[in-house]
């Protein structure tokens, strides 16, 4: 075990010794070495998160034909950091009637929501918090405290924008919640487990993207509506609501929200990467090559996980500043009418094409996945067409009313 | 007193006195809250028994959707939750004492039954609850019958759910 | 590991006391629910401490907790979505004022 | 895996019956599709066990047999299951082919792929069809309207068939053997729109009940006896000593008295004298419909029968001398009958009685295997027969259409010179009409016929052999009558004139029919034909069967000369007696007596029907049922209507209604006034009571354990 190919491990084993070298209790020394080890991971968020502010504002520039930041530092890097020092010295109000607690409780559980994330993303073949065999449903449930801190947060500051933002958003992230959930069992089907790590591994020979793409787009939608960002960002639709369930916070704690939505937006992004692109491996068998043996070195794994996580995080953003904003309505039918029921047909087949055509060799199996997702996303089309087409003629029917107005105008 | 056991003592206690607060708080917003305290407890309590699955379903299912139902709910009749009057009946101390003697009841009778003070062994190797969770609950010799059932009851639920909290249009 | 058996069941017991008495002294109907969930979740730590000290292979524990959240579920959904329908007729949701039922 | 096959054998047909009736009965293309397809898997099953059996060597020794449990009769249980032995696989043989070949046959006798009838009604014939081909219109035959309905039945019927001949036990035969009745009073009444077919349906079915319930009381008679069914346990030897060792009443043995009973049962089904009436009626049903009942399958199953208790039979001497009586008197008296007919099924249908007479003797003289081989010849050539008349018929009703001329088209007197219209239909029928009257050394009948004659004679039988004679004799007669009748000479109709050859699906059967007619009769040569080059393959393989094989009978040159004189004899009188007639009033042997079938029909109706009528309307409807019980039910209903008052008035009234209904109702109400006050309709209130008073109990229990 050296500190290349092993080195949370490494450190661990290391910082033990050293801490009974000082007599501490073992228990006392693990204690604090997972406390350690905790503070690290968020540290390590944290400042990953710092530079997705830059990220963000240069992309979006970009997305706007504008330069972005570029002032303060090479391309503006040193942005994010008079970024958070202006936060912070600003004013931190607590407006009058509201619930003081949980009004400062929110902001730290909506950055927590997000951070908990970090404890079982794989950066690497072993760099790792935790490698839980219940990984899926551990996002879904950190997704359910991010519920509660935004309605937390919409409630206590005592304002109706606040709560209505905490409202949509709620309502949204719900039934968001639930093709998120119906798509995470298709990896779990494809892998045979719900631990994080053991998805990344199943995919070294191919990406579940391939197996299954439908699952990657509904993911994808699902995410970005769980994320509360653009096109689904009604919690804070600035021409109806203001800010939404942030309206009210100042300073620092509207840092907590905004960090949290940048990491949080990055995060499933990693996720993406995770679920369907093979995380840090994942290169359809090339780094059992000896030749490209060097793929296996994990900080190589945390560069190339990275990578795919912006790749992922990237794809958000751009829906993000090139969609414009839905009606709620249309939100909730889009995810009832159309999100869920495509989600089960994809879940349904992806099962029993699944049992049925493993027994072939590898490429049919592979094409018969990709197929059959393909054939599902033409059918849907199709119906949504048909559908289209069926209300246009409805709404296209002349008003022989309306008509002999206009003649008498 | 090992890790462990200061772990439990510190979440029981988080859980027990998230649970009071539940039951005595009067504003019932916050009551919602502890009980989401109260709740997480359990399930690290559960993470402590290593059954992670239903830890994290504990989490996704009561705060994820039962507390939320509630904090609606009590949004919903706001009037209701906000009137700061006292919330519990007039003979509240009839309930204290039944609770209390009910307790001790409990207690000595747990205590009187034999070999309750032993600890867990530990789980044996290769066995992966979360797969023997899901066996269990589809495979027709085991559980499969109250599984459908209770899947049923959901439905039932939804359905009366949606039904009663519609307002009747007149 | 370390853990006696009892300490879990005792926990349990206290648990479902303070659920009973919310449920028994608590004026509003929500409140209630929320005393009924304690104690639901009390039954619950049993049966997964039991599942846990007992046999560990064989989960009746687990897969009866799991149905317990199923009825929690449902038994919140019904009762909110009654206590809300009442709510809208009577428009109070304190337990005592609901005796349409009596005599 | 071949007692598998054996096991499904009559599987495919019953699931193509509930096919069509549940399913498939709208479309008429499917229906036959799915009947013929599971007639064709029954034929090949029926194939592949045939050749196993054939390939199997000493195979009477060791048979294909496997049996489960069925019913569980107290400690022991009544097996049921399926048998192949030598004879099975014979009669299974012929059963697949005609089977098959009937179906194909009636997809173009109900006129499949013709027009809609313009005015068919469901349970009539169909009537033909007005179709306007280019300017002129003319009538075409109309496709029969109830056409599913018809594969239907005939699956059913084979599955009937099959069930009989593989199943090793009497239950399982008796079940098939009642299906087949039900059949073929379905199938004779097809056109229930007739009373005619009605008639003979109802006919067909009585009749042939009073021989089945006898059979039953024998099937009952065995199982009592030996407490089993199933014909291995009833034929081992030492079962059949104490069954002949036993006397039952009238001085006959349990086994003379069992294969009476049985008999009978064999008596009714194949039509023997006295119970033949039915089949002649049963001339009403469509043509493939008499093929299958009068030549494949059901009467066949009849003589299956007593060839297949043979053993039981030929225990007692009287049994058997009943049994040659009744044989060679059917067959002498069947054949008298159809010299006069002029309704060319009818002839065919007298033809087919007295046939089966000629089995039934041969049984009765111990000819066991001439016997066996008699009902596979005569099934196939019959058979033919049947379909070819069905198919001149066919070629009459075309021109009887076109025409438009008002003819029988079953009259042979409306035919003649058929032969140049209908070249396929007249050979195959010449083939089958040889076979039949026993055109020496070629067709297969002289085999057979020949067989039974040697077998008669060396046993002594000398009664028996000179009526069979002259039933041969009579036989090759009318079958030249009816071929000359037919195909010679001009047509005397315009409808014979416009006859015409029928379709392939009709004619192909034929064929195939026609060469198992003459090829089938080879297996069976006697020694002294071939010389002993060839074994008499039929006779070793079938002769197998039984315990040891009957030794073949020493070459007799009087038989064989008999046989010869009498087909070619008869053959040549019916040339010279009918070649010139044209008209029924030429017809020197349309005597009454014989036209009308010696009056059996009337004297039945005297002595049976009527009678039966006059009891059922003046004893039992008047007197019975008008005086006796309805008086019963009266005076009871009196008693109980008094009764009722009585309890009423001094009962009812006083004490229910005022003491315990009226008063229950008021204590409960008081009592309820009193306890309302408990509910006070809050739910914690009642929680806290409950919850009280469960933790009183739980402590009293506790308490009380520890005091234990």
């Amino acid at each position: 075990m050296t500190f290349w190919n092993n080195p949370i491990n490494f450190i661990g084993y290391w910082l033990n010794g050293v801490l009974t070298g000082w007599h501490l209790p073992a228990v006392l020394a693990t204690l604090l070495i997972y406390v350690i080890g905790i503070i690290v991971m968020i540290l390590f968020a944290m400042t990953l998160d710092i530079g997705l502010v830059w990220v963000e504002r240069k992309v979006v520039a970009r997305f706007q034909d504008r330069l972005g930041p570029n002032r303060i530092g090479p391309f503006g890097l040193i942005q994010p950091v008079a970024d958070i020092i202006k936060m912070v010295i600003k004013e931190d109000i607590t407006p009058d009637g509201a619930d003081k607690i949980v009004y400062n409780i929110a902001p730290v559980l909506a950055a927590t929501s997000v951070i908990v994330l970090w404890a079982i993303l794989p950066l690497a073949s072993t760099i790792y918090g935790v490698d839980l065999n219940v990984g899926l449903l551990f996002i879904v449930a950190a997704g359910a405290l991010g519920t509660l801190a935004i309605i937390m947060a919409g409630w206590s500051s005592n304002n109706k924008y606040a709560l209505l933002g905490a409202f949509r958003m709620v309502s949204n992230m719900i039934s968001y919640e639930i093709p998120m959930v119906i798509i995470l069992l298709i990896p779990t089907i494809l892998a045979d487990t719900m631990s994080v790590r053991g998805i990344t591994q199943a995919q070294s020979g191919m990406w579940f993207a391939i197996l299954s793409p439908l699952a990657l787009l509904i993911f994808l939608i699902s995410a970005i509506a769980e994320l509360g960002r653009s096109p689904f960002d009604l919690n804070e639709a600035e021409s109806e609501i203001v800010a939404g369930f942030h309206i009210e916070y100042t300073g620092m704690k509207f840092g907590w929200f905004y960090a949290g939505e940048l990491l949080h937006a990055f995060t499933f992004g990693g996720f993406i990467a995770i679920l369907f692109f093979g995380g840090y491996g994942g290169f359809f068998g090339l780094e059992k090559l000896a030749a490209f043996a060097w793929l296996n070195i994990p900080f190589v794994q945390a560069l190339v996980f990275i990578a795919k996580a912006m790749f992922g995080y990237w794809v958000i953003m751009w829906v993000k500043y090139s969609v414009p904003r839905i009606r709620i309505d249309h939100m909730l039918a889009f995810n009832w009418k159309f999100l869920v029921p495509l989600s089960l047909v994809v879940l349904v087949n992806t099962a029993l094409l699944n049992k049925i055509l493993i027994v072939l060799p590898n490429w049919l199996y592979v094409l018969g996945m990709f197929g059959s997702n393909i054939v599902i996303g033409y059918v849907t089309v199709e119906i949504l067409r048909a559908y289209g087409r069926k209300q246009r003629k409805a709404e296209q029917i002349p008003d022989p009313q309306a008509h002999t107005q206009e003649q008498a105008v | 007193m090992t890790a462990e056991q200061i772990i439990f003592l510190l979440t029981g206690a988080l859980v027990l006195g998230a649970a009071l607060m539940v039951v005595t708080v009067r504003n019932l917003l916050h009551a919602a809250l502890w009980l989401v305290v109260s709740l997480f407890g359990v399930a690290v309590l559960y993470a402590i028994l290593q059954a992670n699955f239903l830890a994290v379903v504990q989490v996704v299912v009561y705060i994820g959707a039962i507390a939320i139902l509630f904090i609606f709910a009590v949004m919903l009749t706001r009037r209701e939750a906000m009137e700061k009057g006292r919330q519990t009946r007039n003979n509240w101390w009839i309930p204290v004492l039944l609770g209390l003697f009910i307790l001790t009841g409990l207690v000595v009778l747990i205590l009187s039954v034999p070999g309750v003070e032993r600890t867990a062994t530990a789980l044996p190797s290769g066995l992966d609850t979360v797969q023997a969770l899901g066996m269990a609950l589809v495979s027709p010799d085991a559980y499969v019958l109250p599984f459908e059932v209770a899947s049923v009851l959901m439905l039932a639920a939804l359905v009366g759910a949606v039904y009663v909290a519609t307002a009747d249009k007149k | 590991m370390s853990i006696p058996l009892s300490w879990y069941l005792v926990l349990a017991a206290a648990l479902f006391c303070v659920g009973l008495y919310g449920v028994l002294s608590r004026k509003n109907a929500i409140a209630i629910l929320l005393g009924v969930e304690l104690m639901l979740n009390a039954v619950n730590i049993n049966l997964v401490a039991f599942w846990r000290y007992q046999n560990p292979t064989q989960m009746a524990g687990q897969a009866f907790a799991v149905i317990v959240f199923a009825v929690a579920a449902a038994e919140v959904a019904v009762g909110l979505a009654l206590i809300i329908s009442v709510y809208r007729r009577r428009k109070t949701i304190v337990a005592d004022e609901i005796d349409l039922m009596k005599w | 895996m071949t007692n598998w096959i054996i096991w499904l054998l009559p599987l495919p047909p019953l699931l193509a019956f509930f096919a069509i009736i549940l399913f498939t009965n709208k479309n008429k293309a499917l229906s036959h599709g799915i009947a013929v397809a599971a007639a064709g898997l029954s034929w090949l099953g029926s194939m592949v066990v045939f050749i196993k059996a054939v390939g199997t060597e000493e195979f009477g020794k060791h048979v294909f047999e496997s049996a489960i449990n069925w019913l569980p009769t107290g400690a022991t249980w009544l097996q049921i299951g399926v048998r192949v032995d030598p004879l099975t696989a014979v009669v299974l043989f012929f059963v697949a082919w005609t089977v098959l070949a009937i179906f194909v046959y009636s997809i173009g006798y109900n006129n499949f792929g013709q027009p809609k009838g313009d005015h068919d009604l469901a349970g009539l014939q169909p009537h033909g069809a007005t179709v306007n081909e280019n300017g002129h219109t003319h009538i075409v035959p109309s496709i029969e309207p109830m056409y599913a309905r018809f594969f239907a039945f005939i699956s059913l019927f084979a599955f009937g068939m099959f069930t009989l001949v593989v199943s090793n036990n009497l239950l399982t035969l008796f079940v098939g053997w009642e299906i087949m009745g039900l059949c073929s009073y379905l199938l004779i009444g097809f056109w229930y729109g007739k009373k005619s077919a009605r008639d003979a349906a109802i006919k067909a079915f009585m009749t042939t009940r009073i021989g089945d319930v006898f059979m039953l009381l024998g099937i009952a008679f065995v199982y009592s006896f030996t407490g089993s069914l199933s014909f291995k346990d009833i034929f081992q030897p030492q079962m059949l000593q104490a069954l002949a060792s036993t006397p039952a009443f009238l001085g006959l043995s349990a086994a003379g008295i069992i294969g009476l009973l049985l008999f009978i049962g064999t008596v009714g089904k194949s039509a023997q004298w006295p119970l033949h009436v039915w089949l002649p009626d049963a001339m009403e049903g469509p043509t493939p419909v008499s093929a299958m009942i009068h030549a494949a399958t059901m009467v066949s199953a009849g003589v299956y029968m007593a060839i297949r208790i043979y053993p039981l039979l030929s225990l007692d001497a009287h049994t058997m001398t009943v049994v040659a009586f009744i044989g060679s008197f059917t067959a002498l008296f069947a054949a008298t009958i159809a010299v006069a007919q002029n309704d060319i099924k009818k002839v065919l249908a007298y033809s087919t009685i007295s046939q089966l007479g000629f089995m039934i003797a041969a049984l009765g003289v111990h000819a066991y295997v001439a016997a066996a081989f008699h009902l596979v010849t005569h099934a196939f050539f019959k058979a033919l027969l049947f379909l070819d008349s069905g198919s001149v018929i066919h070629g009459m009703e075309h021109g009887v259409l076109h025409t438009g001329e008002h003819v029988d088209a079953q009259d042979m007197f409306n035919m003649g010179g058929l032969r140049k219209k209908m070249p396929i239909t007249f050979w195959t029928f010449l083939i089958g009409g040889m076979a039949l009257s026993g055109f020496p050394v070629l067709t297969a009948g002289f085999w057979s016929k020949d067989a039974i004659f040697a077998e008669a004679f060396g046993s002594g039988h000398l009664l028996v052999f000179i009526v069979l004679a002259l039933a041969a004799f009579l036989t090759a007669f009318y079958t030249m009558r009816q071929i000359t009748l037919t195909f010679f000479g001009e047509g005397r109709t315009k409808a014979a004139e416009h006859a015409s050859e029928t379709t392939w699906t009709m004619t192909l059967p034929l064929v195939v029919l026609a060469v198992f007619a003459v090829g089938v009769g080879w297996v069976g040569m006697p020694a002294w034909f071939t010389g002993g080059l060839v074994p008499d393959w039929f006779h070793e393989f079938v002769g197998g069967t039984l315990s040891q094989v009957p030794e073949a009978v020493a070459f007799n040159w009087i038989p064989v000369a008999t046989s010869l004189v009498v087909a070619l004899g008869g053959l040549l009188c019916g040339w010279l007696a009918y070649r010139k007639v044209t008209a029924p009033a030429e017809d020197r042997l349309q005597i009454p007596l014989l036209k009308n079938k010696y009056y059996f029909d009337e004297i039945y109706a005297f002595l049976f029907v009527r009678p039966a009528i006059w009891i059922a309307e003046k004893f039992t409807s008047l007197y019975m049922d008008q005086v006796v019980i309805d008086g019963i039910l009266h005076s009871l209903a009196r008693f109980s209507l008094f009764l009722g008052h009585a309890f009423r008035n001094y009962f009812d009234k006083p004490v229910i209604n005022e003491f315990i209904a009226d008063g229950t109702g008021k204590a409960i109400k008081a009592s309820g006034s009193g306890l309302r006050k408990i509910q006070a309709g809050r739910i914690q209130y009642y929680m806290v009571v409950s919850i009280v008073i469960l933790v009183v109990f739980a402590f009293i229990y506790y308490f009380l354990k520890l005091g234990m």
